[in-house]
């Protein structure tokens, strides 16, 4: 493992990308840097080569079967990257006059108007630049329509206990406090719980529907009602909408808000970490509050179209802006065009696909013997196994099944979450891929089991071959990690 | 199907196994009154047609040149950057989360950390916010919560960006922090020190210092700091990562040193892209590195000792500290740092500083041409560095329309967010401009101006 | 330095080291006469400037609509194709010497290999020609060459592309072969086969068929094999790739097949780019191998019995032969080939089969549009695939022009080579025209000749 | 190892790249195919995980060290594949009309006169599509000259015995009988026997200088003389040009012709195989004879340039077109970039820090005991070493030395090539590498001369570890390959 910084030399200078400049005399010394900063100093090819092979020691949907559940890692078409990386798209400023945003202002438009019509909302911000943004951007509405009616007493969100944990963190940021649902048995949100926590001080329920533990709430309806009875409103948290898309609409299950994963719904690629998107959609409640900007429409006399941003004057009301600009314009680009692409049917195939796999999956994994969590229900895109039994009786955890996976050139599914489940392990396999691959996750996951009868040691001390066999690491120390933290190179840290 | 590869023998294959005569029976736990009918959406295009469409929509009417700033900056992005940025191992990974099978993305975090930690002169960074705005108000709050026994004010000076106080509002709104906006000197264009006398003892938790303003202008960082760490206050440095090519960093201002660094990343190898994707970045003392939101990368062993990376301090994230979370961050903006640790490898610190000069000077010279026009003039006294506030000699909306038409964006409308500020506009001439265009715009204004009325 | 690593440091070690003062000494073997003095070059650019240059050269007017094929055709191409075949680890290899360490280019252009053989029907392909023209010089050579014994006539139809022609005059010229045209029947555009009759018992080694010939015309190529076969001719099947995803191969060709298959694979993924770089396939049939001009990547094991790839049948090639060499080539088209592999599989053979049936299609309705505008006549009366002969009612030269002038690329002017196709262009609309470009073609063109001239 | 037709499954079915179409019913069935053409049928992301997968089973520049004697693997800038891949280059059709292409026809234009000044001729042609093309181009250009002046006894090319393939294949298409002069001891060619085999039969003499020994051929004055006072024509392989730009012009040196790699001296990539391009420039004597087209300008009235371009029917002696069109295009437009960016001085840099990167190299080889094909002279951009001693003494090849470079991280070097000395490597490091890397070189190359006489049976096995250990390759017979030539996938071949 070379840094970047073992690479540098002083005296090593590349300046093919900064013109020639005076030195800058015109202000007082106070105000510069005593020394250069401590960047590497490298030439253009050890730069090309360092990146070039770093991105090789990675897994990615571009090369692996990648089932982590929740985050619906599918195929990210690369004409979207492609089209949004066109230079008349890069090259505009956010503060350019409107007449040059006029194709990327359409191009909002029309995404708002197809994520209206996908959730069944009537108004649509696309600003949040991630979900967790849109939770914030959702949540915050809640609260602004509760107290722009002057309803200032209700202090409780309602989460599930199996709910992301953005949910939870982003009701804290809204100054809310959180009030934990159980699940019962059947993997649904327990209705008794939840009507004897509705009252007064609801602000409003968060829920995922299909869940986090990857099966639909049937009971959506009634849950609705218990909320809405009780004057709270309900968030949907759209990061599971691939099960549903084009079946279901959050608006039509009596939702009042829902935010899209852009990153995971529609396509667009995650980067290791991110950019994603996280546009929120809104009843009519909660119109008024959306996030600013929104993007709008007039129609000109010469009956052409113009496209323009909505700002906090336009709409009054709003939570405010959440970003400098516009928020992840460019990934916004990405997920239209894919949305372009597949139209209606495509997304209603998504859906069928994204559910057929993993149906068949958890079926394939019951039949060899793993622990379905909720083998009564239907899985939607994902389902959840649990390793207790191979924890109890081989002495191996999800977390060695985990690693064990990589050495068959599969990324781990989603463990430990929801927490629900001892050992979890929560498998999304996504619409993008085939039957084969689903075939070698599952005997992957066989042979493993296998080996934990056998050899558990190999099992807790995998991976073994990635990702560059004999070169890259093998099971990281995450406790020492924390315990001395080491976050940035220092000259004096021997590699 | 485009995108899916089931096979109608698969797909029969399937479903045997599943025993559901067909897909539809897999939905049946959804009640039959919530089942929608076709979604009404356009009509599902192919790649080539699709490909013509956004071209099209690319392609209409180009900004022109760019001499906006005003909190996005037009710089030149090595073509290495993004070709390799842009490889699939990178771009559809997700957060690392596999050490192991994710070492690509991790050394270039840790190693975008250590840049970011060098630059803003602090001890750690994290692996970037959503943005400047959103990484500011942050800042703040994580400034509060580690300053809790001060109190819950933060000041906030109006030399700050106008959308990122909006943004701080909004983000910090409902956690009784009270922001207290402070007034720049109208001549100076930025803080006077002393006017900062009449909020001591009064419960400061944090000082913003902007590096440069909003207006381009130098804040006393020092004497700033200064009077924050006198009065118990942190601070937060709120800095432009390409000056910093050449500014003093904040860990350097006054005695003590800022205590969080923060910014827009867009600088460091970001397309304009109408606003985004960008990135935040976030960088703090060691002593606060347990308050600071989103992901950190560390550096650890394997077994045998072997070094790797490993996204760590977890415990203060939402997906392990659930409602006590430091921030309820998760995607954040990955791939825009690994475009920015790249970028700055290929430019290193004489590159980056030579970009920061060539910024200053073109700026400078294209105040010292703008002013040659009748009726310019320059708005404020203290020292600029890449960007410039100018009063037009006539309303400034339909002089930036005009110039507009003729190729030209030709700077922010002040009284947009400073209604005082009239006929003023803040104009910019990053490393991209050449001396013909300052030349052209100069002219061209001229022209503008120039023009009767009817 | 631009692209050059060396420190001060690293220069005296190094000199220090070699045991040399200065580099000046290490070219101290160069007669001092010879050296010389500073180049007159143009000025050096970062690349920022060199973008900005480079931007507006490719933005000079771009061609508009294009009509015109010809041996160039407008196909859409998947953004995939070029993402993946750009990526560093193809496109800065060389030829894979060492097959361990290029098993990724090796299997790549086994697979291409496999594609191309398949598509034409043939038993083996190589790893690329230049070009379409040159890949039909080499098989006339390599034609010439396996019928050793039968004599060095070359038959080629003058409905073969003049330019494909011209090549294969100057390619061949040296090596005694004499090139025989064979003219095409001027009502139906294509060779009628009784007119072969007089070449019988000439010494013909070969015969080329080119499918749809550059009229887009369709060949009797059954007959015009079976006759070759007869005289104990070779034949070589000059096709369009794309065209093979409904045509017949000319594997297929009469009762015994073609025994070599060649031509352009530009329509195969490769952008138009003002005529380059494309790739030229090549394949045969078994007994032909070991006379294949060109490099070839065959499957072996290693010790182990593993599978894999490497450079093969090397003796036929100039490094190992020399001046017996089966051509000269070394260098080939290996990054168009890659792209033509991934192309070719994202079509898969029903997409190839709408792609051709598109453009088939397109050139039909294009041509029944035209043929509406008073005075706009067809040519011939052959079969035609996806190119079609238009006679003008005006000269051809101004009238392109015009239509040039309003974006659209008419066709092409066939005079310039058939100077008794008085007024004649040949046109062309592949899959990416849509109606609505047609109808603006035939509008305007219906503008452009009702144009009176003055 | 799994091919793509490995993967591909009937009724999988991807038709987001092709439109809609009518079948066709208007064409007799004679002319249509029985049955599809055997493509595989695959998903797109199948397609890009595939092949993105294979590319990673890569050395490349890229990626690895690649100091391939002969060929100038050197950093190719990613800016000029950018540019070149900007959408107004790419998208213009050859034959569309001129003025739609005097962006790229003023570029090539000014490439044609940066060749002119940096060979020292008098006019270029950039058609040929590589530089054994541009050889072709450069010896019938010779071989039209003698014609045209009616002298067509001269049948013979001279080539020293050193010579790259491509020179005696050239002349022997071009219709000549290839008579080799051989080398001396030191490297140089044998002054006696070239004076000895020039005559009125000779046509030329082709040379590359540096030649391929890697050693600057001191005497090309008295060598030009020889051949010229013969009556026959020079004609300079300019493979090693990378060497010398910028310090000697093959015109100075008495050269007729001239072809250029712009693949190896001007950087533009080599793509695993290709394209690259050959342009030829040549003195007075052989311009008629060029082949077309050439780019050509204009002053318009308005004192404006125009630039068109010129073919047979204005340069009426020209050889001939070598390319259906313009040639490579595409790589010409690189190749300018590059020279744009460097310039005079970074061209003369160029060939600096080769030289100096390639004496250093073989100064260090030398003192830790390999045999230096040419101990007193002076390396130019590359040099030769025997391991003819490691043969003889430890039972090693050089093959095995290059095998096992790879699992060093370095590409091996060309081997056994040139014949004349035993057991060669050739060596050229180029200037874009650090002297870290030619260090790290260096010491690999201890390390296996160490294991070869410990251990030689590991030398003769490897590699050992590439490109992915355990799961690619080892040494490939390459004797069965031939035998047995297995050159397309069928189905009966189990993998
Ligand atoms: C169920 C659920 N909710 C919310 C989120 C948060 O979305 P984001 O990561 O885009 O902020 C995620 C993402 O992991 C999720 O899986
Ligand atoms: C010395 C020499 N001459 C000629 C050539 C042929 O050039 P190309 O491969 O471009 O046809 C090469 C390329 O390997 C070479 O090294």
């Amino acid at each position: 493992m070379t840094t970047i910084f073992d690479a540098s030399r002083p005296g090593r200078v590349n300046l093919q990308h900064a013109p020639e400049a005076p030195p800058v005399t015109t202000l007082p010394t106070r105000f510069l840097r005593a020394t250069p900063p401590p960047l590497p100093r490298v030439s253009e090819l050890q730069v090309v080569r360092h990146f070039t092979r770093l991105s090789q020691h990675n897994f990615s949907v571009d090369t692996h079967f990648y089932p982590l559940g929740s985050c619906t890692m599918k195929y990210n078409p690369r004409v979207c990257h492609t089209l949004a990386s066109l230079p008349g798209f890069l090259d505009r400023h956010p503060l350019a006059s409107e007449e040059s945003g006029q194709g990327v202002l359409r191009t909002l438009y029309e995404l708002q108007e197809m994520l209206k019509e996908i959730a069944g909302m009537q108004a649509v911000s696309l600003v949040p630049m991630a979900g967790a943004q849109g939770e914030f951007a959702g949540v915050a509405m809640i609260r602004a329509y509760h107290l722009a009616r002057g309803d200032d007493q209700r202090t409780e969100m309602l989460i599930p206990d199996a709910a992301h944990g953005t949910n939870p963190a982003t009701a804290a940021i809204c100054g809310f406090t959180v009030r934990e649902i159980p699940t019962n048995a059947q993997g649904d949100v327990d209705l008794d719980a939840l009507a004897a926590a509705a009252g007064p001080r609801t602000a409003g329920l968060m829920l995922t529907n299909p869940s986090t533990l990857g099966v639909f709430e049937r009971r959506i309806l009634r849950m609705a009602s218990i909320i809405h009875d009780a004057g709270g409103l309900l968030y949907y948290d759209g990061a599971n909408l691939n099960a549903v898309a084009g079946r279901v609409r959050p608006g039509d299950m009596g939702f009042d808000a829902v935010h899209f994963n852009v990153h995971k719904t529609f396509a667009t690629p995650h980067g290791g970490g991110g950019p994603g998107a996280g546009p929120v959609g809104v009843g009519e409640r909660l119109a008024p509050h959306l996030p600013v900007p929104v993007v709008g429409r007039r129609l000109l006399d010469n009956g052409s179209e113009w496209f323009f941003q909505m700002t906090q004057q336009d709409l009054p009301d709003s939570i405010g802006p959440l970003a400098a600009f516009a928020g992840n314009v460019g990934v916004l680009i990405r997920a239209y065009i894919y949305l372009r692409m597949i139209g209606a049917d495509g997304l209603r195939r998504v859906a069928d696909f994204a559910t057929l796999n993993a149906n068949y999956l958890m079926a394939r994994l019951a039949a060899a013997g793993f622990t379905v969590a909720f083998p009564e229900r239907r899985a939607t895109h994902e389902f959840i196994i649990s390793l207790q039994f191979e924890a109890t009786n081989f002495g191996v955890t999800a977390l060695d099944f985990a690693k064990r996976l990589l050495d068959y050139d599969c990324y781990a599914p989603t463990i430990y979450f929801p927490a629900l489940i001892p050992e979890s392990m929560l498998i999304e396999p996504t619409e993008t891929e085939s039957r084969e691959t689903l075939d070698h996750f599952a005997e992957a996951m066989i042979a493993i089991r296998q080996e934990a009868q056998n050899d558990p040691q190999r099992l807790r001390t995998a991976p073994h071959a990635v990702p560059v066999p004999g070169k890259g690491p093998g099971r990281l120390d995450a406790t020492r990690a924390a315990r001395k933290p080491d976050l940035i190179w220092k000259e004096h840290i021997v590699s | 199907m485009p995108f899916i590869p089931h096979t109608p023998a698969d797909i029969a294959a399937m479903l045997q196994r599943i025993g559901a005569p067909d897909t539809d029976t897999l939905f049946d736990e959804v009640p039959a009154e919530l089942r929608c009918p076709p979604l009404q959406l356009p009509p599902a295009l192919n790649e080539m047609a699709v490909t013509r469409l956004m071209r099209e929509r690319a392609g209409a009417k180009p900004g022109g040149l760019c001499f906006i700033g005003a909190g996005a900056y037009e710089h030149h992005i090595p073509a290495a950057v993004w070709e390799i940025a842009s490889r699939g191992e990178f771009l559809t990974a997700y957060t690392p989360y596999q050490a192991e099978a994710s070492q690509g993305t991790l050394q270039v975090l840790y190693e975008f950390q250590t840049m970011m930690a060098g630059l803003t002169g602090m001890d750690a960074a994290n692996a970037s916010m959503y943005d400047g705005a959103s990484a500011l108000a942050e800042a703040a709050l994580m400034a509060v919560r580690a300053n809790e026994g001060k109190g819950r004010k933060l000041l906030i000076p109006t030399s700050v960006h106008p959308h990122y106080r909006q943004v701080v509002h909004t983000l910090t709104r409902y956690q009784g922090i009270e922001v207290i906006e402070i007034p720049f000197d109208p001549v100076e264009g930025r803080v006077l020190p002393g006017t900062l006398t009449q909020y001591r003892g009064r419960g400061v938790a944090a000082l913003i210092v902007p590096q440069p303003n909003f207006f381009g202008i130098l804040e006393e960082a020092d004497e700033l700091t200064d009077w924050a760490k006198q009065e118990g206050a942190l601070v937060i440095g709120l800095v432009n990562p390409v000056t910093l090519g050449l500014l003093a960093p904040p860990g350097a201002w006054g005695d003590g040193g800022a205590d969080i660094a923060c910014g827009e990343g867009q600088p460091l190898g970001a397309p304009l892209a109408s606003g985004g994707p960008y990135f935040g970045f976030l960088c703090c003392r060691q002593e606060l590195l347990r308050q600071m939101p989103g992901r950190i990368v560390g550096r650890t062993v394997d077994a045998a000792g072997n070094p790797g990376f490993i996204l760590t301090l977890q415990a203060r994230e939402q997906h392990i500290r659930r409602s006590r979370a430091t921030s309820n961050i998760c995607t954040n903006q990955g791939i825009m740092t690994i475009a920015a640790a790249i970028h700055l490898s290929l430019l290193g610190p004489e590159g980056l500083a030579r970009v920061a000069a060539a910024c200053h000077a073109n700026t400078l010279a294209l105040t010292s041409q703008l002013l040659e026009i009748p009726g310019v003039t320059r708005i404020f006294t203290g020292p600029g560095f890449h960007e410039v506030a100018l009063r037009l000699p006539k309303p400034s909306r339909p002089v930036l329309a005009q110039l507009a038409r003729l190729g030209i964006q030709g700077g922010y409308r002040l009284e947009e967010h400073y209604p005082k500020l009239s006929r003023g506009i803040l104009a910019c001439a990053t490393e991209t401009r050449t001396q013909a265009d300052i030349d052209h715009y100069a002219a061209t204004l001229t022209w503008v101006l120039n023009v009767k009325e009817g």
